[in-house]
């Protein structure tokens, strides 16, 4: 008995290792998800019916129950919820997870005696406390994505509260474990605490960064579950834990440079809340970053896909590189046009001229009023230095003095990455609505510079 | 509404104001064309070509006559406005700022006159810009006639019978005609320079390959996207900044204008003579008394071994495109003005107001 | 400091496998797509809920008189499982779209 | 030794059979270079130029009398030959196949003769290989010719005016100048179709971004290289294949050649009536009998809309360039007849034996 | 002391894994290996002073001595020996770990008593056996390279002969697991039976596939010395033997696909030995390949590169890749330029519109006359596509028919990397001993393609 | 099969040891440049020598008079640390090849 579920454990702790491993590749994502979802399921049962023998019928019917109930409502959300809400879902799932080991950490306090060693007392305090942060961390999180919690409370030396708290928190949890617990409702202070904590961490950052929190919330669910292994010398909880808790970390320190931020300012304040992002527009709205990878995803996966170049392309001397993209997505069997405004570039057919030189096939070439009913079937439009040219004032905007321009309706796209340095303006001086768009996401940087990177990462699929 | 299309008579011009496909559009918008007998030969059009998709073919005399509209490239001249009656709607190219006189003869005919050099330079009105599109090829036909006067080819060979250094080209005045000059010659294989009094246009010259070389400047050169008028000061600083190239150029083109002035004069005889033996240049400006000191229009002028070639034939020698452009951008202007075939006459609308110089006998634009 | 030692000490073993397993987790995630990123926390976000197993022992452990035990373990596992379930759905969910369409 | 350099004298020559440069390298070699007066002139080279480099001019007569060598780029005419002394040399392409009694008069003469198109085409005559270095340049300047000559531009431009389509070249012929016109067409931005009879130019003309068009061939169609004479059914296939391409073309360019024949005829002139009003065609075989029927040596047809150019002035016309690289090509050729200044006369040797034409008044090849 | 080993242990573990990662870097291989070196020397100080107390002082004379002899004959050898003859020297090495594991096994075998757990037995044995393959399977991969043992032997039915062998010993060993050891003389037994084993295993394989071989054995010396650490329950012998052990597959996987072999084909026979491979040509030799990373390295390592384009480039279109090559690599500081042939390609200029063509600035392109002095200086020459106008015939052989046609002087180069797709002649239809030249490497493939993975791994740098 | 799953049993973390160095092992070699197999293989090689550490605790354990046993382990300390000291050395020097020049 004992050794067939120490044998499951085992098993189970591979596929997190290796459901892990296929999760990091686009292809073998799914593979993963499923296989360590498999390791989960049998580490679930191994531990219902091998760890111990002679337990009341009515425990077992209770688990059951439980299980029914939550299963059943995690999986109701999970199917239900909207494409868009997935990540504060994310961080409500994260949440119950760091509240289950909170309750553990509640009752097994009750089992302290004083004669329990250091290492278990320190295992359950730390167990109560990180399980209450991530818990209350991760409903603020929720809530602010959500946008039921909408302010951002930004107290004077906020920051230095905050940290003193955390500090103090420690502090008093390692007095408890050098002098012992006297009382056993220091359990619900602890608990009190963490949860305080957690709210205090998460509210005053913004919206933009909660990814990043909520990373870094599950990599300490990760540990509360790994602490909890070395309670129950469980190796299945020790090891999965682990795993989280430092892929976690990394995947945390990787979204943040992905955002150009750093895992220090995420942690020690000055988190985005205050700081006005460029590309915040009062009136327009807000923009979205994106990366070379994440465009390089979403145009492998594309079917239909439509590149603006505009002057920028010339400036950057990007023509070959824009060509290389091309090439590689075609041959992926991505339907690949260019969109050729009449009056992209600075001259008339700069972009012909530019475009001839990387020797892109003229077959390839649309004019605009041949591709703008066009725009409506592609998945991606990939607009690379062009402004003007796909700016809606010219429909929209009367006092714009390019109303009445013709444009290249790529609004029309399911999705525009758009490529430019900076948020300048065109040759006509004029803001552009198109960035601020839900669908629209910036890919900064030279042009040539991104679209290498993008390219290479292509080439990486 | 008729829309008479007259053969150019200018000497050299191989163009036409309109051409079939063009036709085939205004006609199925309900308009009438009345096209002269031949007037789209040189553009390689025939008459059949044009008769085919319903326009009709016509004496001269017989466009005259019966069309509302008149519509030509080159500004009309005393020839035709003999023939222009009362209520007539000319357009063409008029240069007005320096044709008063021509701007009077029309008044007297109590004809109206929309004048296509005059479009302007605004982003919807780009469709209509007539000389952009023309000088667009002329930035491309400067290349090609001076490729062809050259004694030297462009690029750069290494071959078994020795390597050929490739030619170098440098180019005066980086509008939309020195743009595409650029363009041209760099696809050629040529080492290109170029210059222009506005700062702004050294991105755009180099995002076609070509090096920049910057005048130092003091003042506000330009205008609303127009050079002004150089001063003495700066033409001396251009000399000392361009010479060097200049005088080791194999071919140069010059292209530089001051929207209703004369050109301003960047080469001087003194430094042609400085020139390389065999050098050639393209002076586009010719017509507006040209870039060049030595330029003669319509003629080659060799001076101490450097072919001087005074044009404004760029465009017209590739008059099948030519055409076709300054077709479309008439095409684009008429369906501005009109609305269900007939004249809105919205005064205050930037383009008709820009355009309309002579309404109805009355000059309204100087 | 001592105490640290100690425990390594005493629990040697654990700390080899503590450091193999940080090593592991960080060297299969290092260098993932950036579009990844969010699938990827939504998988290790189920994968945490193992901490549900711990729920269970508490459970299997508690006496069928201790109310609050069994009222708590009963509550931590409704929320792992929710965590454990719901994770792994919506990370399915969320790998949907690499799928090639077509 | 002395090397006379005489003036082309035949109409349109621009080039010259010396460069300053490579007069320079023969002089340091112990040569001594007379050049007839003003031969240079219309390569852009003056008569100074070689005087700077110690050559000496010399009035024609001067030439003839004290030159061991004589140095020219066209065959030996009767004017010249005149002037040539018992036991001078002669060196000039002299298309001897085609030319017998050109040969037999310099027989005549006592003279000796080499034969600068005669040089065998193995690697290691590359460097003195005029046909080469001359065509090279002939395929870029036809297409310069071609495109000064068409009323289209060549690039696809999609301006505000509407959209310009790319001309469409075709060419005839992938050899030297078949290559280089693909090359300078392609760069200017056309699209490009070729076809050749030899199957190996295939993947040539897609290195260079042409459409090659395949003609179903079953017979040897190639010997040592060079194309045989194709065969009636060749020909009727290649013009099934080849239709379609040539009656959309815009420029159309011929290089086809057998070595010692007259030029095949590839396009006739029903073929030339249903192209393109507007075409052109640059025939640059027109010297050995022209590829297209209706082309006539040195003269512009214009047939149905067509121009035909039959030229071979294409080289001439780029002088400095040309003049240069036959200039090098002598040099090379005179470095290997000569050891130490004095000829060494290895009649056994294939570069030697192929270009001797008539040793002393002594015909070897006819 | 007991603790403070354990420490040391554990962070010579941990200086195992992070040097081996280290060592996966160009930039950081060498801070790699020199903090695994530091590992292994805290792990055998400490090994000596704290395992056991109250030990003879001759015993730690001892050690000392065979320290000391040891570490200066091994390390004279690796200072000593040529640069080429490294490979041969690691074999040696790894044949000595083999031995002392051999050795450990048969002083260990003394102590085994009909009471010892079948565990220990089969450490022990299995200490014996694989460390006595790897040492005589290594003594002949290293006397194979060092050219001492040439013929290749191949008896028919070889493999099968082989494969029975191993599976006897490793059913002997299983049969002495169970039933018990009854003679300590088996020990030697079963030492010969390995040293056999590893010399029929290594003796057929031909010379260039010994690098695989000698990883593969490299891999089982690690194997050696994790069972050992099984027997002696010391933990970094455990993990850094398993840790060589499983990088060392990998490593080995990684070795067959860089020379297009499977690890099947390697194990199972049909070794190298008896295939005469492509590009062996009697009286010229044998070319040798090379990959697009190795190639990179060597580029991005050098001061000075010339790259000489032919005719191939031009048929593989790949004048915008070596554009980029050739910018990438000036941004790492080499210096780049191109040696233009008069005659490459096949129209005069050739190489010039090609070029030109991709804007590759007209001042790199050298005339053969002016680069022809600089190969001298050349760290590495690429040519790409370019087979007669690099030809040594052209001076060497005057029946060549490109005698007299004066070439490029690639050979004067440091290193020669030719890119082409076979060892197909070009225009002159002749071969060329370029490719057999002891300097040159051959990167095979279509030079787009070859180039293209080149300017990945370069960009990976 | 039986004694493997008794092992494994009786070694829980000593497999789990295993299999997660197994992990970082192949984790960690992924993916590295052909040009630094050989290095690379070479560094391995001198790690190997690990086997060192064994031959010393022989020693340590030997009765002084046991001649063999001394003899044996003599020999192995002496092989091994020739395996490490020159696997290091050699390492080092074939990786003097990525200085970079200058
Ligand atoms: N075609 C003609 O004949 C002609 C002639 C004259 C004027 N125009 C006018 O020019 C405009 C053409 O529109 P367009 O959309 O092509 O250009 P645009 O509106 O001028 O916008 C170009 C954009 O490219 C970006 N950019 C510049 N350098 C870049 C680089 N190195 N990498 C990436 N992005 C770069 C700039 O943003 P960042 O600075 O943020 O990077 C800029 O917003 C129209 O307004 C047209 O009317 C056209
Ligand atoms: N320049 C001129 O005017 C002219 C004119 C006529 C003849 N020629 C002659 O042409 C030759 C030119 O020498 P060269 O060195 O440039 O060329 P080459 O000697 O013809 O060699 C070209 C090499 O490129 C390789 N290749 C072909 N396609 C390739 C591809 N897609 N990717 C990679 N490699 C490819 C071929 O080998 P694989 O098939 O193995 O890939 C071939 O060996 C000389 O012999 C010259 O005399 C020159
Ligand atoms: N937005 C639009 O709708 C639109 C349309 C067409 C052109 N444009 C812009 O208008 C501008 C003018 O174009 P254009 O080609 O008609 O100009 P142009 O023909 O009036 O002049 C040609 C060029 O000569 C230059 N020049 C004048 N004096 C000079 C001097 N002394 N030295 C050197 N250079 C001198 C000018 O700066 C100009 O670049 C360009 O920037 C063009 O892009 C805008
Ligand atoms: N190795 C060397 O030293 C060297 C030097 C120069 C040229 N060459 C080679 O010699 C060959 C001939 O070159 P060239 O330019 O002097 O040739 P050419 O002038 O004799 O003929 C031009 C082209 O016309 C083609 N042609 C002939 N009859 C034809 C027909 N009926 N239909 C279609 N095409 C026809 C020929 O095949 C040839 O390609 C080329 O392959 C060239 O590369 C080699």
């Amino acid at each position: 008995m004992d050794i067939l579920l120490s044998i499951i454990y085992l098993v189970a702790t591979v596929t997190f290792i290796v459901g892990l491993k296929l999760l990091g590749h686009p292809e073998t994502a799914k593979k993963g998800n499923s296989t360590a979802a498999l390791g989960m399921g049998l580490a679930i049962l191994g531990a219902i019916f091998l760890s111990k023998e002679n337990v009341p019928n009515i425990i077992y019917i209770l688990i059951a129950l439980a299980l029914l109930i939550g299963g059943v409502i995690g999986w109701l959300i999970a199917i239900k919820v909207e494409m868009t809400k997935m990540p504060e879902l994310v961080s409500l799932f994260n949440g119950f997870g760091g509240a289950s080991a909170a309750l553990i950490g509640l009752v097994e306090f009750g089992n302290i005696t004083t004669s329990s060693e250091a290492t278990i007392v320190a295992t359950i305090i730390s167990g109560v406390v990180i399980g209450a942060i991530t818990f209350s961390g991760s409903l603020v999180a929720w809530g602010k994505l959500n946008g039921t919690l909408k302010s951002v409370v930004k107290l004077p030396q906020y920051n230095i509260i905050n940290n003193l708290f955390i500090i103090g928190i420690i502090a008093f949890s390692a007095y408890l474990v050098i002098a012992g617990i006297g009382n056993p409702v220091i359990a619900y202070a602890l608990l009190a605490l963490g949860l305080v904590y957690g709210v205090l961490f998460v509210l005053p950052i913004g919206g933009a960064d909660m990814p990043v929190v909520i990373s870094l919330l599950n990599s300490l669910t990760g540990i509360a579950a790994a602490i909890t292994g070395v309670l129950y010398d469980n190796k299945v909880m020790l090891v999965g834990g682990i795993l989280v808790g430092s892929a976690g970390i990394i995947l945390t320190v990787a979204m943040c440079k992905a955002m150009n931020r750093t895992l220090g300012s995420v942690i020690f304040g000055n988190f985005g809340g205050a700081v006005v992002a460029e590309g915040v527009n009062k009136t327009l709205g807000t923009i979205t970053n994106t990366t070379p990878s994440d465009s390089a995803i979403m145009m492998n996966y594309a079917t239909n896909v439509i590149i603006v170049p505009g002057y920028g392309l010339a400036v950057a001397q990007a023509q070959h590189v824009i060509h290389e993209l091309e090439e590689l997505l075609t041959k992926k069997g991505v339907n690949v046009k260019y969109a050729i405004h009449p009056v992209a570039g600075r001259m008339p057919g700069h972009m012909n001229v530019l475009l001839a030189e990387s020797n892109v096939d003229y077959s390839l070439l649309v004019e605009m009023d041949d591709i703008n009913p066009q725009f409506n079937n592609a998945d991606v439009v990939l607009v690379v230095g062009a402004n003007d040219v796909v700016n809606p004032a010219a429909h929209n905007d009367p006092a714009s003095p390019i109303f009445g321009m013709p444009i290249l309706d790529v609004e029309n796209a399911k999705h525009i990455i758009v490529n430019k340095r900076s948020m300048n303006a065109g040759y006509a001086g004029i803001e552009n609505e198109l960035f601020y768009n839900s669908k629209t996401t910036m890919l900064f940087g030279d042009a040539k510079a991104a679209l290498t990177e993008l390219v290479s990462e292509l080439k990486g699929m | 509404m008729k829309i008479g299309i007259l053969k150019e008579t200018q000497k050299g011009e191989k163009r036409v104001a309109m051409s079939p496909n063009i036709a085939k559009q205004l006609i199925s918008k309900g308009f009438e064309v009345l096209v002269e007998e031949n007037a789209g030969k040189n553009s390689s059009y025939k008459n059949t070509d044009f008769t085919e998709v319903s326009a009709s073919v016509e004496k001269r005399e017989v466009v005259f006559k019966n069309a509302d509209v008149l519509v030509k490239i080159n500004p009309f001249d005393e020839e035709d406005l003999k023939l222009v009656n009362k209520g007539q709607i000319l357009m063409s190219q008029l240069f007005h700022m320096s044709n008063p006189e021509l701007v009077k003869s029309i008044a007297e005919k109590e004809a109206t006159a929309f004048s296509m050099d005059a479009v302007p330079r605004i982003s919807r009105a780009q469709d209509m810009d007539v000389l952009s599109s023309q000088s667009n090829l002329a930035g491309y036909k400067a290349v090609i006639l001076g490729a062809n006067e050259m004694t030297k080819i462009f690029p750069l060979m290494m071959t078994a019978a020795g390597t050929i250094t490739p030619s170098k080209v440098l180019i005066y005045g980086i509008g939309v005609a020195g743009l595409q000059a650029i363009a041209t010659a760099k696809r050629l294989g040529a080492v290109v320079e170029a210059t222009d009094i506005r700062s702004e246009t050294k991105e755009q010259a180099e995002s076609l390959g070509a090096k920049f070389i910057q005048v130092e400047s003091e003042g506000e050169e330009s205008e609303g996207g127009y050079a002004k008028e150089a001063s003495e000061d700066y033409a001396k600083r251009q000399k000392e900044a361009v010479d060097k190239s200049l005088f080791q150029a194999d071919l140069v083109i010059t292209t530089a204008n001051i929207p209703g002035r004369k050109a301003p004069v960047l080469i001087t005889e003194e430094q042609v003579s400085q020139m390389k033996n065999g050098a050639v240049i393209v002076d586009l400006a010719a017509a507006q008394g040209g870039n060049c000191e030595v330029s003669k229009m319509n003629k080659t002028v060799v001076k101490n071994g450097v072919k001087v070639i005074g044009t404004t034939i760029a465009p017209e020698s590739v008059s099948t495109n030519a055409s076709e452009l300054y077709a479309k951008n008439m095409y684009n202007f008429i369906m501005h003005l009109t609305e269900e075939n007939q004249f809105k006459w919205e005064l205050e609308e930037e383009i008709t107001d820009g355009t309309l110089i002579v309404k109805e006998g009355q000059i309204r634009k100087n | 400091m001592n105490e640290l030692i100690e425990f390594i000490s005493e629990n040697l073993q654990i700390t080899y496998i503590l450091i193999l397993a940080t090593f592991v987790g960080i060297e299969v995630i290092k260098s993932i797509p950036a579009v990844l990123h969010t699938p990827l926390m939504s998988g290790a976000n189920a994968l945490s809920g193992v901490v549900i197993v711990g729920a269970i022992l508490v459970m299997l452990n508690a006496d069928p008189e201790d109310y609050i035990s069994l009222a708590l373990g009963f509550i931590a596992v409704v929320l792992g499982i929710i965590n454990v379930v719901g994770g792994f759905a919506v990370t399915n969910r969320m790998l949907q779209m690499f799928k090639k369409k077509k």
